[in-house]
């Protein structure tokens, strides 16, 4: 199982919907390249959705955290939406969680780049 | 569990997909020493970061050099040993990803996930060369910090 | 499959409650190397009825016994060698249980079951002493002969 | 996970629902005790539904076997009900086909024994 990456667009925000595993040799490629072409298409408003993200290791974590810097270097914004428990451990532990800006509600989410 | 001291020994090619294999196998004995679901999966994702870096760190990605990993196990805790064939390394000069200026490293976290979810962590380097992790936790769990 | 001729190898003490973990990594390997579930099913119980042979007619129980494991994968099959540290014994003695006679033992239908299900099985008697079974199954998969 | 054995009587017939495994270790001894009991209280038409019987090796199939003898030499007849596909090819491949008298259909079962 990888990392399947749905698209989708709500004004100037594109979400996307991630689902399957963020970890070593998996998922990160794909999410790399959505993040980059993302951006080159000039769409700076960037949230990933992580409610069906199945497993995340310290890797998973690093890739969250390279969408994030390589967004704000392009002048993007990048959000998350629906973190697990895990990940929400997994990014506490690591001080992330004042790096993100992080969201329960994809509404507020998306109300929230305006 | 009955006999106490039981040892389970497994050797894997340096191929990430055989990560799977070796989490597998670790949920399987931490469910057989009577780990709750929350420790078994925090003591998972502790024997995964060891097994990836053996494999990416210390073997290099050789696939001809294995990473072995072994559990020992008792009523009431689990030692791990993961050990790779690598050049092993300094855990003293690992920086600290809590750091500021660390904290947007994409990499850098693993050890410290370790650490923060097993009781003990310790980094042995055999006279043989590589290195050996060794990991221990206990049923009577401390809380994992959060 | 991608690296071929990748080998892991697993080790248990001689006690019954490893049996499932065992066969759990081979539905792993199995898995990974492609076998349709069928197959799978088959050479998982093939795997455990070899591990209890090894376990109860081998080390007879003996939990400082280990059985080792190893499994050598490649694209197209799975040789899996099974190895205790008993007094081995001659496979061409065991009685055939489809003999009429043999019929309503309750035991002896183990190495029958192995052989029914893996393309190959062959007993070994290392000079180190023991027994090693080696089974052999590819993927191209002959019918089980239902 | 062993093996639950739950009882049950249609007429003359005692019918175990067996659930979960009948391994090495695992489920041998309740379903010898089961048997022996049921023989004892001179309960000889015995029922054996398999339906919800999840795995069964070379030892299980050699309890079922066991089953079979001691319910004969105590004058008795054990039959199966709801053989699993993997327990029907067990049996198969050892010839166990035609010593066990087997149903899908547990009215026919039951009806079988009268
Ligand atoms: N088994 C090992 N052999 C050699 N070096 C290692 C090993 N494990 C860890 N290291 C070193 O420690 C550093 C920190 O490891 P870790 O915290 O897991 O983060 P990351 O793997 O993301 O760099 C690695 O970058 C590596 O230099
Ligand atoms: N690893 C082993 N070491 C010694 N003897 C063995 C081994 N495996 C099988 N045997 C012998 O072969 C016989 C047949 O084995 P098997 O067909 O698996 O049936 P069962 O285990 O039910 O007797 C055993 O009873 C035992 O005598």
């Amino acid at each position: 199982m990888s990392l399947v990456i749905n698209q989708r667009t709500i004004g100037e925000v594109t979400i996307l919907d991630l689902s399957g595993k963020i970890t070593i040799g998996v998922g990160n490629v794909q999410l790399r390249e959505a993040i980059k072409k993302l951006l080159e298409a000039g769409n700076k408003k960037i949230l990933l959705n992580l409610a069906d993200v199945s497993y995340v290791d310290s890797s998973g974590i690093g890739e969250l955290v390279h969408s994030f810097t390589t967004t704000s270097n392009a002048g993007g914004t990048l959000k998350l939406l629906n973190l697990t428990k895990k990940i929400q451990d997994l990014l506490a532990i690591t001080k992330l969680l004042t790096v993100f800006e992080t969201f329960s509600n994809e509404d507020e989410a998306v109300a929230s780049f305006k | 569990m009955d006999p106490t001291g039981s040892t389970i020994e497994l050797s894997i090619d340096s191929d990430f997909q055989f990560v799977e294999l070796v989490a597998s196998v670790t949920d399987s004995i931490t469910q057989l020493v009577g780990f709750g679901p929350e420790e078994a999966y925090w003591i998972g994702l502790s024997v995964r970061e060891s097994v990836i870096n053996a494999i990416k760190h210390g073997n290099k990605l050789d696939v001809k050099k294995p990473v072995e990993v072994k559990f020992v196990i008792s009523d009431d805790q689990i030692v791990i040993y993961v050990k790779d064939f690598g050049e092993g390394f300094d855990p003293s000069c690992v920086p600290n990803p809590l750091d500021p200026v660390n904290l947007l490293n994409p990499n850098g976290r693993g050890i410290f996930y370790m650490r923060t979810f097993m009781d003990e962590v310790d980094f042995q380097t055999p006279s043989s060369g590589g290195t050996v992790v060794v990991m221990r936790k206990r049923k009577t769990a401390k809380t994992t910090g959060l």
